[in-house]
């Protein structure tokens, strides 16, 4: 992508704000509903900051898997577990003070960590292709990752009729 | 690449402790599970980047976000699964009546 | 003179065969199989003691002492080891003499007085194990084969008092004298330790022909304020006069006369009892060393003998009247020896003196013995209150019982005379005041011994029209005759030239002031006794009356049982084992649960952890985490 | 293949017999065949273990083998035996074969019952022919652990809870013991030399650092002293022989609790001498009490296993009181004590289990008079409560004398002081005992009942005419078994000076 330097900051404070928002909408929100909504702009946004670090097949596979799979499971499920317009219950304020607080103060210790962290200085180099990304799923050599790979098929299998299983009506 | 990396990781950092307080301030668990992925996605956000700027001429770090996107869906799915079971017996989707299994 | 052996192995032979054939054979058969047992050993010991007083005398004019027999039976170190083994001196054959002569008595006599009684067999196998301890006691070489046969004569009295075991008095009576041997036995035991530790041997010959090791070796090491030898021969002497039922421990005596009456007479009142004199008497030259411990065996058998002679005076128990009674003539024999200060012939009169009249004594109380034996057959009770006039229905008891009573009384030329006269001499020499004690003492046998006597066979004439007591079969009278001549000339035996404290031949000749004192003070008491219980009449109960207080004590033997009783049941049982048998399951066994407790109690807390609730656990998992940055941060950076 | 091996061979045969057993009488041959050649065995070891002394050699453990099973911490099969271990086995095949006999007739699940316990006898073989720490230390929890079962399932009264104390506090045991098994291994050689758990090669390499031996002497002998009822870990006793059946408390009083002795002079003395030295007189101490204060104990109680238990805590505490006093003389008295309590001990518990499978009680206010009703079990429990007290010619006198006699020999005063104080324990043993039989043995029945009770069956005369003649006949002829644990012995005191 050859964006202008500025395009590609704008953009990326764009997404940025989106997805900040978003995240604390999502878990603030008291609508079950909405808050998978603001998910799902996290998400896309998310896919959005792959698509600017040039991993454009990630960003296919969050939007395919992600927002595509995922969040029409969580809809569905939202609508079979709660009727329209019902509010989620909260926990107490003082909970939920605490809860940020906790936040807070693990995001002040990890900032703290990552700002006196001196991150080493990398040459930017070409990116692989998407052939490249293929090889190394299917390939068998060193940095190649076809039996995780099977691994996650066989576990995706397992969930599907894990899935069905626990949830069909006895 | 002007954006700096340590803006990528703030932006994930916030989303991430996003997720950590919508996951114990939420009773319902369905608001739970977002929270999850939303805490999987900033980490899914954490390897790309790092991938990206750290080791430009590697992909382990795409390919396990690749892979964390997949057992995430899969855990999705069987989670949502164990969570209309348990509205179907309880009609309730709240985490705190649900200790059964405690001891 | 190797078939000495014999007279150990006999009995025990008797016991095995009696007591694992035991309901097989008949009691007929039993009995007298015993009995052949007994005769063939006394033979063989009539045999030992003529062979032995006959052998040459050596150079000093001792009688030189043998070892016919002796083997290694367990070694603890390199000087100190238990030889089993058969150790012949003067007063070792005495006894062998003695214990045989009573114990064949006692079989002949058993075979009419327990005809009939149920554990017969049994009965005749532990006469055979008591003879059998009894004689490997008096012959032992060394201190701990004594001690061995110790304990096993201590279990064979247990076994025999107890003998009528359906009995409750009898099982408490057997129980009492055991434990309270037991207990002396322990002095016993710890005094053989000391011994033993200082001097490095057990053996008599060697402890007694170096005495003072004993001192040399301990070397001035004190304990309470005495010295570590006196510590060691007094304990010892605890253990003799546990055994021998010196006062405090005199208790289990009189209790144990619920035994069969041949038992008391063999065990009780001739041999057994006087096992103590004998311990002392063995180790007199060790004993001289340590004059502080004479002093103190002196005044334990002179206050033993004026207590139990006091107490005899009210007992109304016939069998109690000659407990008390024995007791107060052991103490005699262990004044004697108290009293016997060194080894030579004169200064060491108190030795032989004690030996004779343990010899005479032997004799003439298992006559008594078997006399009220007799008697008891005949009227089936102790009490006094049940006989008198019985001299008309046992002539043969009575002659016999009366020639008894002499010879206890002092009274010439029955053997008792002879050998309390030497006793008597011997402690006037060495301190008056014992002197006059010791001969009101003997006063007072008199007085007791003609109560009995006159209570038994004048008193009253018996209503005998229900069931008239009858002269007792020849089994029992043959023993009674026996013995009773052998009181009568045993006063003759020249005892003097056969066992003398350094073994040289000592003539007895009789001191003839002392010798008179002691007849007249004997004549009047007997008077006293016959003015009071020849007949029927008010005086003794008069007197009763007048000191009451005196005479409950004395009859109620002045509480010394009661004291007994407090201390091992309220002390002992009550302070002690209870407290700790409390202590045990409710602190020490507490402490052992209270950490099971305090477990069960801790992962009852914990496992609240476990609560089910995810977003507890991810509180403790953020918790945890921030905390672990925190402080990585902290330290590390 | 070395004989010794056959002890722990023959009982495994003898499990794979029981297995495919399949009835009673089935079982009970199995069961009298292979304990009968547990002792035949054992017996031929001791006379060959004689012959081969006699015939000179001096060799400190005879007829060793070994072999590596786990190479990475140096861990052997090695057995051997020396005279205390030859005492030990032939304890062992003794009781196991009077147990036998004893459990005739055990229910449910008798099958079941002969597997575990022969498991438990495989494990004290095993124990006393070892001569390697880690094998041996194995064999100590493979004879623990069928203990749990054994009493959880065939005991009586609080089985649930006695069985759960007395585990836990072994287990409790074990634990110090692994401790200061690893610590010995770890010192067992000189620096760069090749750590051994073999316990000769430790004793002969002498490496282990005297700071070191504060912390492992206390740890071993305390490990194998839980086992052996010292004072104050004791309690698991009481309660555990209360609850167990008959064969099992005769041979865990039997043979169980000599293995804490047993352990304590193998492992704590013979390998740490100096901390034995400069620590025996705290242990001296505890094991000093609990001489009196077991005795003490059993005077008032009223359970005649509890009585018996209470006794082989005081008796068990002579043992491992003589084990302290570190001269030969009583330390052959400590081994006697450990062969003679093993004996009556276990005649004891096998005479009460006949009482109560009769009487149905064990409760002495309960019981009286049973002379006239039982005679042969009485006569035998009279046996029983005289060597108890130490009778001459019965085992327990030999074995106490040797000990106080040895005791006494120490130079140190404070130590003699205390064998005093451990005599008077003679006094009241012969309390506790005379209450028993007086109460029970003698004087009239208590329970008309028991008047239509029967004597013992032949079966339980043997088992108890075995065990007397043991007793007596180390009591008649105690020199020969004094001398071969006494020359046994020199190896250990040697290097305790």
């Amino acid at each position: 992508m050859e964006l202008l330097p500025l395009a590609q900051q704008a953009i990326f404070y764009l997404l940025a704000i989106v997805i900040v928002v978003c995240s604390i909408l999502a878990v603030t929100t008291r609508r079950i509903l909405r808050a998978a909504t603001y998910l799902l702009f996290v998400l896309l946004s998310t896919a959005g900051i792959y698509f600017m670090l040039d991993y454009t097949f990630l960003g296919s596979v969050q939007i395919a898997v992600y927002a595509g799979g995922i969040l029409v499971l969580f809809v569905f499920s939202i609508l079979l577990t709660s009727k329209p317009g019902e509010c989620t219950e909260e926990k107490s304020i003082k909970q939920r003070i605490l809860g940020l607080v906790a936040a807070i103060a693990g995001a002040a210790v990890c900032a703290y960590a990552l700002f006196t962290y001196k991150w080493p200085e990398i040459e930017t180099q070409e990116i692989q292709s998407i052939n490249d990304i293929g090889h190394a799923l299917i390939g068998m050599d060193k940095f190649q990752y076809l039996l995780p790979f099977e691994a996650v098929s066989v576990l995706l299998l397992a969930c599907i009729i894990g899935a069905i299983m626990i949830a069909r009506k006895r | 690449m002007e954006t700096p990396m340590i803006y990528y990781i703030v932006l994930s950092l916030v989303m991430f402790f996003a997720g950590v307080y919508g996951f114990i301030t939420r009773k319902n668990m369905l608001m739970m599970l977002i929270s999850i992925e939303l805490m999987l996605n900033a980490v899914d956000i954490n390897f790309a980047v790092f991938n990206r700027f750290l080791f430009p001429g590697q992909m382990e770090g795409m390919i396990f976000s690749i892979f964390a996107i997949a057992i995430a869906a899969a855990e999705t799915a069987i989670a949502i699964a164990i969570i209309i079971n348990i509205y179907r017996h309880i009609s309730n989707i709240d985490a705190d009546n649900l200790d059964d299994m405690k001891y | 003179m190797e078939y000495t052996v014999f007279i150990l192995a006999l009995p025990l032979a008797m016991f095995l065969l009696l007591g694992l054939l035991d309901s097989k054979l008949k009691p007929r058969v039993a009995g007298i199989l015993g009995t052949m047992g007994m005769t063939v050993c006394t033979a063989l010991a009539y045999l030992t003691a003529y062979q032995f007083f006959t052998q040459p005398r050596n150079a000093e004019g001792v009688i030189p002492s043998q070892v016919p027999f002796n083997v290694e039976w367990l070694r603890f170190t390199e000087h100190l080891h238990i030889d089993l083994g058969i150790y012949l001196d003067p007063i070792s054959v005495m006894m062998l003499v003695v214990i045989t002569t009573v114990s064949l008595m006692v079989h002949i006599y058993s075979l009419g007085y327990m005809h009939g009684e149920k554990g017969f067999q049994r009965y005749y196998a532990f006469l055979s194990l008591f003879s059998m301890s009894m004689l490997g006691l008096v012959v032992a070489t060394n201190i701990f084969q004594m001690y061995i046969f110790w304990e096993l004569v201590g279990v064979s009295s247990f076994l025999l008092i107890g003998f009528y075991y359906t009995k409750p008095s009898a099982v408490a009576a057997s129980k009492k004298a055991f434990i309270v041997t037991r207990f002396a036995d322990l002095g016993f035991l710890i005094g053989i330790l000391i011994l033993s530790f200082f001097t490095k041997t057990f053996d008599f010959a060697t402890l007694t022909a170096n005495p003072t090791a004993i001192i040399s070796e301990s070397a001035g090491a004190t304990f309470l304020g005495c010295s570590v030898a006196s510590w060691a021969l007094a304990l010892i002497f605890m253990g003799g006069a546990g055994k021998s039922a010196m006062f405090p421990l005199h208790i289990w005596l009189p209790d144990a006369m619920e035994g069969p009456t041949p038992v008391s007479a063999l065990i009780h009142a001739a041999t057994m009892v006087v096992a103590g004199v004998y311990l002392v008497a063995r180790l007199f030259p060790v004993y001289c060393v340590t004059p502080e411990v004479l002093d103190l065996i002196t005044t334990v058998g002179a206050i033993t003998a004026l207590y139990a002679a006091i107490v005899a005076c009210v007992q109304t128990d016939i069998k109690r009247v000659l407990a008390f009674s024995t007791i107060s003539q052991i103490a005699f024999m262990i004044v004697a020896l108290g009293v016997a200060s060194d080894t030579n012939l004169h200064t060491g009169l108190g030795y032989m003196a004690s030996m004779f009249h343990l010899f005479t004594h032997a004799m003439f109380k298992a006559l008594l013995f078997l006399g009220a034996g007799a008697i008891i057959h005949a009227v089936h009770s102790n009490e006094m209150a049940d006989m008198g006039g019985l001299r008309k229905y046992m002539p043969i008891t009575h002659i016999t019982f009366l020639i008894a009573c002499l010879a206890i009384a002092g009274i010439p030329p029955f053997s008792g005379f002879f050998s309390k006269d030497e006793i008597l001499t011997a402690v006037m020499e060495k301190s008056t005041f014992w002197g006059v004690w010791m001969t009101v003492v003997a006063g007072l046998t008199a007085f007791y011994m003609f109560r009995l006597y006159f209570r038994i066979f004048w008193w009253k004439d018996t209503d005998c029209s229900h069931h008239t007591p009858h002269e007792a079969p020849a089994t029992m009278t043959l023993p009674l005759i026996f013995l009773a001549l052998v009181t009568c000339v045993a006063g003759f035996i020249p005892f003097g030239e056969l066992v003398s404290v350094n073994g040289e031949p000592y003539h007895i000749h009789l001191n003839w002031s002392v010798a008179t004192t002691s007849i007249i003070v004997a004549v009047c008491a007997i008077l006293l006794a016959t003015w009071l219980y020849m007949k029927e009449n008010k005086k003794p109960t008069a007197m009763a009356n007048a000191t009451r207080t005196l005479h409950t004590a004395a009859y109620r033997r002045f509480y010394i049982d009661e004291i007994y009783l407090f201390v091992t049941h309220k002390i002992i049982f009550g302070l002690i084992s209870r407290p700790i048998a409390w202590f045990d399951r409710h602190i020490i066994d507490g402490t052992m649960d209270m950490f099971a407790h305090v477990t069960q109690w801790v992962s009852a807390r914990i496992k609240g952890l476990q609560s089910g609730s995810i977003q507890a656990y991810v509180w403790i998992l953020i918790v945890g985490t921030l905390l672990i940055a925190t402080l990585t941060i902290c330290y590390c950076l | 293949m070395n004989f010794l091996s056959l002890f722990v061979l023959i009982p495994i045969l003898m499990m794979a017999g029981l297995a495919i057993a399949r009835d009673m009488k089935q079982i009970r041959t199995v069961a009298v065949t292979f304990s009968t050649l547990q002792l035949g065995l054992a017996i031929y070891t001791a006379i060959k273990y004689m012959a081969e002394r006699a015939a000179g050699n001096a060799e400190e453990m005879l007829f060793q083998a070994s072999t590596i099973w786990y190479e990475p911490l140096n861990i052997h099969y090695a057995v051997g035996v020396d005279g205390i271990s030859i005492v030990m086995l032939l304890l062992t095949a003794i009781i196991v074969f009077a147990g036998v006999f004893a459990s005739w007739k055990i229910e449910p699940l008798s099958k079941e019952f002969f597997l575990w316990l022969t498991l438990l006898s495989i494990g004290v073989y095993g124990f006393f022919i070892s001569i390697d720490l880690f094998t041996m230390f194995m064999f100590y929890e493979v004879a623990l652990i069928p203990m749990y079962l054994l009493i959880g399932v065939w005991g009586s009264g609080k089985k649930n809870y006695s069985a759960m104390k007395l585990t836990l506090m072994l287990m409790g045991g074990s634990a110090l013991l692994m401790l200061g098994i690893l610590g010995i291994y770890y010192h067992s050689a000189p620096e760069g030399g090749a750590l051994t758990m073999n316990i000769l090669e430790i004793a002969h390499n002498n490496a282990i650092p005297h700071e070191w031996q504060y912390y492992l002497f206390p740890l071993t002998f305390v490990g194998f002293g839980i086992l052996g009822a010292m004072f104050p870990f004791h309690t698991w006793s009481p309660d555990g022989h209360a609850s167990a059946p008959t064969a099992v408390s005769m041979l865990h009083a039997g043979v169980l609790m000599k293995l804490g002795g047993y352990g304590c002079f193998r492992v704590a003395i013979y390998l740490m001498p100096f901390a034995a030295q400069e620590l025996s007189w705290i242990f001296l101490i505890l094991t000093g009490v609990s001489v009196v204060y077991g005795a003490f104990s059993a005077c008032v109680q009223t359970d005649l296993k509890y009585i018996n238990a209470y006794s082989s805590v005081s008796h068990c505490g002579l043992v491992l009181f003589a084990i302290l006093m570190l001269n030969n003389t009583a330390m052959t008295g400590a081994v006697m004590q450990m062969l003679s309590h093993g004996l009556m001990t276990a005649l004891f518990f096998a005479l009460i289990g006949m009482i109560y499978g009769r009487t149905h009680t064990r409760d002495i206010r309960e019981m009286g008079g049973l002379m006239q009703i039982m005679p042969f079990l009485s006569v035998c429990y009279v046996i029983a409560g005289l060597a108890s007290l130490g009778l001459p010619g019965l085992s327990g006198f030999v074995a106490e004398m040797t000990i106080f006699v040895g005791s006494f020999q120490h130079t140190d005063t404070f130590h003699r002081v205390f064998t005093i104080v451990a005599c008077c324990s003679i006094v009241i043993t012969a309390v506790y005992i005379l209450r028993v039989v007086g109460k029970l043995l003698y004087g009239a029945v208590q329970d008309e009942h028991h008047r239509q009770l029967t004597d013992a069956t032949w079966w339980e005369r043997l088992s108890a005419v075995t065990l007397i003649i043991c007793v007596a006949a180390i009591g008649c002829l105690p020199g020969w078994i004094s001398n071969l644990i006494s020359n046994s012995l020199n190896a250990i005191v040697e290097r305790l000076s």
